[in-house]
């Protein structure tokens, strides 16, 4: 039997009170199985997705708890890079690795709100009323402002007092409704974030 | 704690017994590609993302390193180092961590059972369960990686995603970075990939790209290839020639046996002293010697 | 043989080796530097790390330690201070520590008179001076709740080792100086209780003893 | 980008210009990264900083903020003076032996045709010579005068190196090594890909910029080919998407236009759209547009939409004025706008000159923002010191924010920059209340509708005559507006090639592609572009096929590419005139005898035999080869020019009579701030960085964590100047505002000397605002000017005056 350096030193400290420990009842010393965090992804919903952030567009998988089952609330737990995608191949930059962050935001407007002339700040609101304001001041400003036609009598149809920025991280399903809800209302003053 | 064991262990903290050795695992590394990285800190993100870390937003200092450094929320942070070779600006830009030495200096220094574990794959992984918030790990490591919380004690620093790797996955840092500075596999396959790196960076000019994987501490499998494989120093202080401190290895090498067997020595000195000579007691003659004395000086 | 202790004690006359200030402050030392040995050999020695639970687990073991060797810094200041003047190294002690051999083998009467502590006794409060001053400086430097931060990385390196050395030499001290107090029986009684025998005195301190005398003059 | 993500990875030579594909792109980037390690590709990169995408290039150039057009015309002299030109292919596929008008000159900076008083040009004279059948004439010898190569000669014969370095800043051999390297792409074997952003666009001629790149890739030979192309990196994830949509004040989706007021009738509108060809065998895509029209008319009316009523042709409005959003917040500061609608957008931040929008937003009756964030803009009115210096109590504006969906909580589809259309699915609830944007958008609409069938009110019409036959019409899916937007035949469509046979397409069913589409009204496609992408085979976007079975990184079952599932634009450019592959290493497409194959869908006619008939490879033109000399596509002429930004330090070294773009559009009071550089003599540049994305992410903990906290960036002649050390606090100002911010003192930005004098840089990053998890800060358009390109009124972000002061060590 050959005893290396490290053996050696290991028996030089285990002779002398090694045994003593176990006899006096503290238990094993030598628990040697250690265990790694346990993955935390194995039970959660898988659902393919798409960064919201620049137009590489990379494809996210998002893990949410639960299994689609009624009385469980899918909370999203993890967002991580499609291995599959072609363009990102299962990476993600800083912002797109920090998606969980921008779901789970403190700042997420989770509520209607409305402020009201010369208020400091917004008031919770229900929809109802967010919507049927809207839609009232929207009908009052188009029905005194819409223009059907020029000074020197060519059609116009259009309402140019009030402004519509789209957004640019929403699906075009949203943007083609969108076109379709602003123009029928005559809208022109339409830009979007393409070029800022 | 449950017994399953998910990666097999070679080395344990504070442990007298060799660990089941038996099965021999696949020894892995990460290899990260310095000339590759642009610094974006992917790798910090999906750390964070993964590992549930949030360190507290910080200021900025005039420079882009954030957090500054390394701590129990931050495992891996970007180093910036804007260098000047032969007129020509280059922005070196190294991502520190762990870099879970083969011999691991912390894993010599820690007093704990089974704190700091060595798997046989390769990583080192702290066990926080067992850490006792000594900070010997911050003095045995020779990269200055571990970092004590001063919220629980316990010494955090990168796993190397132990938990994804022991699923057959890649540690999230590895799997997020964009440009592929980072790539994760077998030991042997990612020396490979790093000579195919250190080629390509010398047929662009760096004569001195290498690998570096320090024997000092038994190699790594955490490792860089550098176009400046000479001068590791320019990447934001990478040791040139690391090792476990001397000072590190005799206190917690030789010093160990040394002392147990002087006290010990001590301790038997003591017990044959006194079955062969017994207990040196006041007689009779001292205490009249005593009054003698005590008499003549009184007269 | 009229060697019963209770009926010697009838006639002895006693001196107070220790008064009650200095017994006390000296097991303060003492319990401080058990509770550290026990605790500091945990973290020294894996076979030892059981004794963790002796304090309630190892946290609790690590966050205590400093604080015990706080308090024993303080009670050792103390006890130095008191002692000090008696711990001066002499000619006599140089002479009395080239009869050692004579002392371990009870030959008392060759060896050169010692005052209230002998060389060995000095000898032991200089390696327990320097041994608390250094592991109270290299202890500070490695509590890493307060100054984990606070110096650079050498030297906390450096002070892990001083600690681990110091601590070693204080144990065998240790060993050594209660071995002697066991073996050089009435020298317990005198810490625990204070009084001495003028015999022991004549035995083991005789200069002391001259000294003693010629001052109830 | 004409051609994809993956397709970079082909490229030998990448040029990141105007733009920081490392930090705006990141995962996009990596391709470039594959480019060199798997092909040996070199990356240029020409910034005015060291950015990260330098950090990895093999050669990077310096310039000054808004000279790119002196740098890339100093290319083009450099490959026309060196003849590094791939001459078969400019001689078979641009416009460079056209002969052009007599009548079309350059002097002094301007070319002809200009009035002053309009700031603009009549561009009549901006066109080719025409034969009496209409087709232009051209000189295959290229020895005329008058043909545009020859043209293209004069006009950058100014460009010299020597003035590249007076106007850049860059020095003469770094500028030379750059052509060079571009050069080595002249060939046919080689090939150069281009990458921009919003470092070529956000300028007042920022389009020139891009009709340069234009012009080099084409004599290069490098349009329709792997690993070349002109790739525009685009801003957000479905920004791609919104613009192929038409959401601008003068679009239609796929590209058309909104009729303009002068355009009455169809028919009358239809006559200057479908382009006939000007030379002989030319497709001239763009003769279908009548059918696309009305197809997407029939998409908005449904059964409304008649070929008696035009197909609704009069509900359309009808746009007098381009109202993009400068000028709609300079309608609002006028208090001329009454309403504003944000739909996740954060104008606020994003608009140039801060203090005119809060007092333009402060003029409005309401403004509603939809938003899944708490976003400046709706907190416009709030208080919070001289980052926002709003008075609450004086702002009388009705805000509403109405709380949306995230990306993760819908399902539908957004385009990549590469066009590829992606459907992604939904993971959980919106939180709270939270509802779609779709939901909202049907609401409103719904009660608008209801509001005028009740009380009557202004021109009902098409309110009441858009199609909204959804099948919850409170809550489309995206499922169905998708099948809308991709098209279905309305009636049976009778087979071209023989109406005897079975119908293509049933009644009801959807359309397989565009060229189905009708101009009877028998079909409707709400954007043609995107027909294809839903099909009678199912959701072609929502396919998860990662095959790539060229290995060219064309992936053809991932998604749907638009047009027709095309990857790579223009490929029929690929191969040479007979229809062979240029270079065999760089094949896409070829004509084997019966029709066009290859490893992508042929952009092209697939059974055009090229033995036959010389069709062009650039379809959407009529004269069907790439225009080297624009025509009057352009509103600062045909071939770029020169100009310096609106605030510049320096004198417009090319012509002293023409300092900036002559035909850029500036509001009054808008050119009174405009700086001066005896005032403000730095150039500042604003900029993203890699850890945030706009005004979104400082949000989200873990990007404040990576970039807490506002600075701007200086080089460490400038920091010395002024006592400035990194950490400090500054104070950077303009005509129109100041900021304050750290400073981080950098190698990484340099002086650069133009014309002798050294041009200090100021770098503001943009990302900072009062309402996050970052720490506050101010924002860079605090300071920017308010002017925009003149073809796309992109704000001039890239380039203007500043001046800098330290005022403390950090706080």
């Amino acid at each position: 039997m050959t005893i290396n350096r490290r053996e050696f030193f290991r028996l030089g400290g285990t002779a002398v009170a090694g045994t003593t420990a176990s006899a006096l009842g503290f238990g094993s010393l030598e628990a040697v199985a250690a265990e790694v965090r346990p993955y935390k992804l194995a039970r959660t919903t898988e659902t393919r997705n798409t960064c919201p952030y620049c137009s590489v567009s990379c494809g996210v998988i998002i893990h949410t708890t639960g299994d689609g089952s009624k009385n469980t609330k899918a909370e999203i737990v993890h967002v991580e890079g499609d291995p599959d995608h072609p363009v990102n191949r299962g990476s993600l930059c800083p912002k797109g690795a920090a998606l969980l962050d921008f779901i789970r935001s403190e700042t997420r407007v989770k509520q209607p709100m409305h402020r009201a002339a010369g208020e400091a700040g917004f008031k919770p609101v229900s929809w109802d009323f967010v919507m049927e304001r809207v839609a009232r001041l929207m009908k009052d400003d188009r029905d005194a402002n819409f223009k059907q036609a020029s000074d020197d009598g060519k059609t116009l149809n259009h309402w140019p007092t009030t402004g519509f920025l789209a957004g640019c991280a929403t699906t075009n399903e949203t943007g083609w409704l969108t076109y379709k809800a602003v123009r029928s209302l005559g809208i022109i003053a339409l830009d979007n974030q393409a070029r800022i | 704690m449950a017994s399953l064991q998910s990666l097999d262990v070679r080395n344990r903290s504070a442990s007298t017994a060799v660990p089941p050795s038996v099965r021999k695992d696949l020894e892995v590394a990460k290899l990260i590609d310095v000339s590759k990285c642009i610094g974006c800190k992917a790798c910090q993100s999906a750390c964070m993302a993964w590992n549930d870390l949030r360190p507290d937003v910080g200021v900025n200092s005039g420079i882009y390193d954030n957090p500054e450094n390394l701590g129990p929320a931050a495992w891996t942070v970007m180093r910036y180092t804007e260098h000047e070779e032969a007129g020509r600006l280059e922005w070196l830009i190294r991502k520190d961590g762990c870099m879970h030495c083969t011999d691991p200096g912390c894993l010599k220094a820690c007093p704990s059972p089974g704190a700091i574990v060595q798997y046989a794959n390769g990583i080192v992984d702290f066990v926080q369960e067992n850490c006792i918030g000594c900070g010997y790990c911050v003095k045995g490591c020779p990269f200055n990686v571990p970092r004590i919380s001063k919220a629980d004690n316990r010494a955090y620093k990168c796993t190397l995603c132990s938990d994804r790797v022991a699923v057959g996955q890649s540690p999230a840092c590895a799997k997020a970075c964009p440009t592929g500075a980072i790539v994760f596999g077998s030991k042997e396959s990612m020396v490979d990939h790093a000579q195919g790196r250190i080629k390509d960076l010398q047929s662009r000019g760096y004569d001195k790209a290498g690998l570096y994987d320090p024997q000092g501490v038994g190699g790594t499998h955490v490792m860089y290839v550098l176009h400046h494989a000479d001068r590791p120093e320019l990447y934001s202080g990478l040791p040139n020639n690391p090792e476990i401190s001397p000072m590190v290895a005799l206190w917690k090498g030789a010093l160990k046996p040394l002392s147990m067997i002087g006290m010990g020595m001590a301790l038997l000195a003591g017990l044959f002293h006194f079955v062969t000579k017994g207990p040196n007691e006041v007689t009779e003659a001292d205490e009249e010697n005593a009054r003698k004395l005590k008499g003549r000086d009184a007269a | 043989m009229t060697t019963s202790t209770e009926k010697v004690a009838v006639v002895r006359d006693t001196y107070t080796r220790y008064n009650p200030s200095e017994r006390a402050n000296h097991w303060l030392v003492v319990v401080c530097a058990l509770l550290l040995m026990l605790s500091g050999l945990a973290f020294f020695h894996p076979v030892f790390f059981w004794l963790t639970a002796l304090f309630g687990g190892g946290q609790a073991a690590r966050a205590i330690h400093p604080w015990i060797g706080v308090v024993l810094a303080i009670s050792f200041t103390f006890m130095g201070i008191r002692f000090f003047r008696q711990n001066i190294w002499t000619k006599e002690d140089s002479e009395w520590m080239s009869h050692v051999g004579d002392v371990i083998n009870h030959r008392e009467d060759k060896v050169p008179e010692a005052g209230r502590f002998n060389a060995a006794q000095k000898l032991v409060f200089y390696v327990m001076f320097w041994s608390v001053v250094t592991l109270f400086l290299s202890g500070l430097v490695l509590w890493q709740h307060y100054f984990g931060d606070a110096f650079p990385i050498g030297l906390q390196r450096f002070a892990g080792l001083v600690h681990a050395v110091m601590a070693a030499a204080m144990i065998i001290t240790m060993i050594i100086h209660i071995y002697a107090a066991i073996w050089n029986a009435g020298s317990v009684r005198a810490m625990t209780r204070g009084p001495v025998t003028g015999g022991w005195l004549w035995k083991h301190h005789r200069r002391f003893l001259r000294e003693e005398v010629g001052g109830r003059k | 980008m004409t051609n994809g993500w993956n397709d970079i990875k082909n490229a030998d030579v990448v040029l990141v210009m105007g733009g920081n594909a490392a930090e705006a792109h990141t995962c996009g980037f990596k391709w470039v990264t594959e480019a060199k390690s798997g092909n040996g590709a070199k990356l240029i990169v020409v910034d005015p900083r060291f950015t990260r995408t330098a950090a990895v290039s093999d050669l990077y150039a310096p310039l000054r903020p808004g000279s790119d057009i002196a740098f890339l015309g100093g290319i083009i002299h450099y490959l026309l003076s060196n003849e590094k030109i791939f001459k078969d292919y400019v001689l078979a596929y641009t416009n460079a032996a056209f002969i052009v008008k007599e009548g079309f000159g350059f002097e002094d900076g301007l070319f002809s045709g200009y009035n002053a008083e309009k700031r603009d040009y009549d561009r009549s004279s901006w066109d080719y010579e025409y034969d009496e059948a209409g087709q232009a004439k051209l000189d295959p010898t290229l020895e005329n005068p008058r043909c545009v190569f020859n043209l293209l000669k004069v006009h950058y014969s100014r460009y010299t190196a020597e003035m590249v370095e007076k106007t850049c800043g860059t020095p003469k051999d770094l500028f030379l090594k750059v052509c060079e390297l571009i050069a080595t792409t002249a060939t046919g074997a080689k090939t150069l890909t281009s990458l921009y952003a919003l470092g070529w666009t956000q300028h007042s001629k920022g389009s020139q910029n891009i009709r340069n790149i234009a012009i080099i890739q084409l004599l290069l030979g490098n349009m329709g080919v792997p690993g070349g192309g002109i790739n525009a990196l685009r801003g957000h994830s479905n920004v791609q998407g919104i613009t192929d949509f038409g959401l601008f004040s003068n679009s239609v989706p796929g590209y058309l236009a909104m009729p303009n007021s002068k355009e009455t009738t169809l028919e009358e509108y239809l006559k200057t759209r479908a382009f006939k060809p000007i030379r002989p065998d030319q497709m001239s895509f763009l003769q279908n547009y009548r059918k696309f029209f009305v197809s997407f008319l029939k998409a908005m009316y449904g059964k409304n939409a008649t070929a008696e009523n035009q197909f609704g042709f009069d509900w359309l409005p009808k746009v007098d004025v381009n109202l993009d959003t400068l000028r709609q917040f300079e309608l609002m500061f006028q208090g001329k706008m009454n309403g504003f609608i944000c739909q996740g957008f954060n104008p606020l931040m994003s608009v140039p000159n801060r203090k005119k929008l809060i007092a333009g937003l402060s003029k409005l009756k309401y403004l509603v923002v939809m938003d899944p964030l708490h976003t400046e803009t709706a907190h416009f009115f709030e208080n919070h010191g001289e980052m926002n210096d709003a008075d609450p109590a004086k702002i009388a504006t009705e805000v509403f924010l109405l709380p949306t969906n995230c990306f993760a909580e819908e399902e539908g589809t957004f385009t990549n920059s590469g066009r590829v259309i992606q459907w992604h699915w939904k993971a959980a609830e919106p939180p709270g209340q939270a509802r779609t944007d779709i939901q909202i958008m049907a609401d409103l609409f719904l009660r608008l509708k209801a509001l005028y069938a009740k009380e009557g009110g202004k021109f009902p019409d098409p309110i009441m005559n858009v199609d909204w036959s959804y099948r919850n019409p409170a809550k489309p899916t995206a499922d169905e507006l998708l099948r809308e937007i991709n098209g279905r035949a309305l009636a049976d469509l009778p087979d071209p090639a023989d109406a005897t046979k079975p119908p293509i397409k049933k009644a009801g069913e959807l359309m397989d592609i565009f060229a189905q589409l009708k101009d009877d009204g028998t079909t409707s496609c709400a954007n043609w572009i995107y027909s294809g992408c839903y099909t009678e085979k199912g959701n072609m976007t929502a396919r998860r096929d990662p095959s790539d079975p060229s290995g060219k990184g064309i992936h053809p079952n991932w998604g749907y590419a638009w047009p027709a599932n095309r990857r790579i634009l223009y490929n029929r450019a690929s191969a040479d005139p007979s229809g062979k592959a240029w270079n065999a290493k760089k094949k896409v497409i070829e004509w084997n005898g019966s029709r066009w194959a290859g490893i992508d869908v042929p952009d092209f006619g697939p059974l055009i035999d090229p033995t036959q008939k010389a069709t062009g490879p650039f379809i959407m033109n009529p004269e069907g080869v790439g225009r080297l000399f624009t025509r009057g596509m352009m509103r600062e002429g045909p071939f770029p020019e020169h100009y310096e930004p609106f605030e510049s330090p320096v004198a417009n070294p090319f012509h002293t009579k023409v300092q900036s773009n002559p035909v850029a559009r500036v509001f009054k009071g808008d050119l009174e701030v405009f700086g001066k550089s005896e005032d403000f003599p730095y150039v500042a540049t604003t900029y993203r960085l890699v850890e945030h994305f706009h005004y979104w992410t400082k949000h989200a903990k873990m990007n404040a964590v990576l970039q807490p906290e506002l600075f701007v960036e200086i080089g460490e002649q400038l920091a010395k100047d002024k006592g400035i050390a990194s950490g400090d606090m500054v104070e950077v100002s303009s005509n129109r505002g100041r900021i304050k911010a750290k400073a981080v003192v950098t190698k990484r930005i340099r002086p650069l000397v133009c014309d002798g004098k050294p041009v200090h840089i100021v770098g503001i990053p943009i990302h900072w605002g009062f309402i996050g998890a970052t720490k506050k800060g101010f924002g860079a358009n605090q300071l920017t000017p308010y002017v925009g390109d003149a073809n796309t009124e992109t704000p001039e972000y890239k380039a203007f005056l500043v001046n800098i002061k330290r005022i403390g060590p950090a706080a």
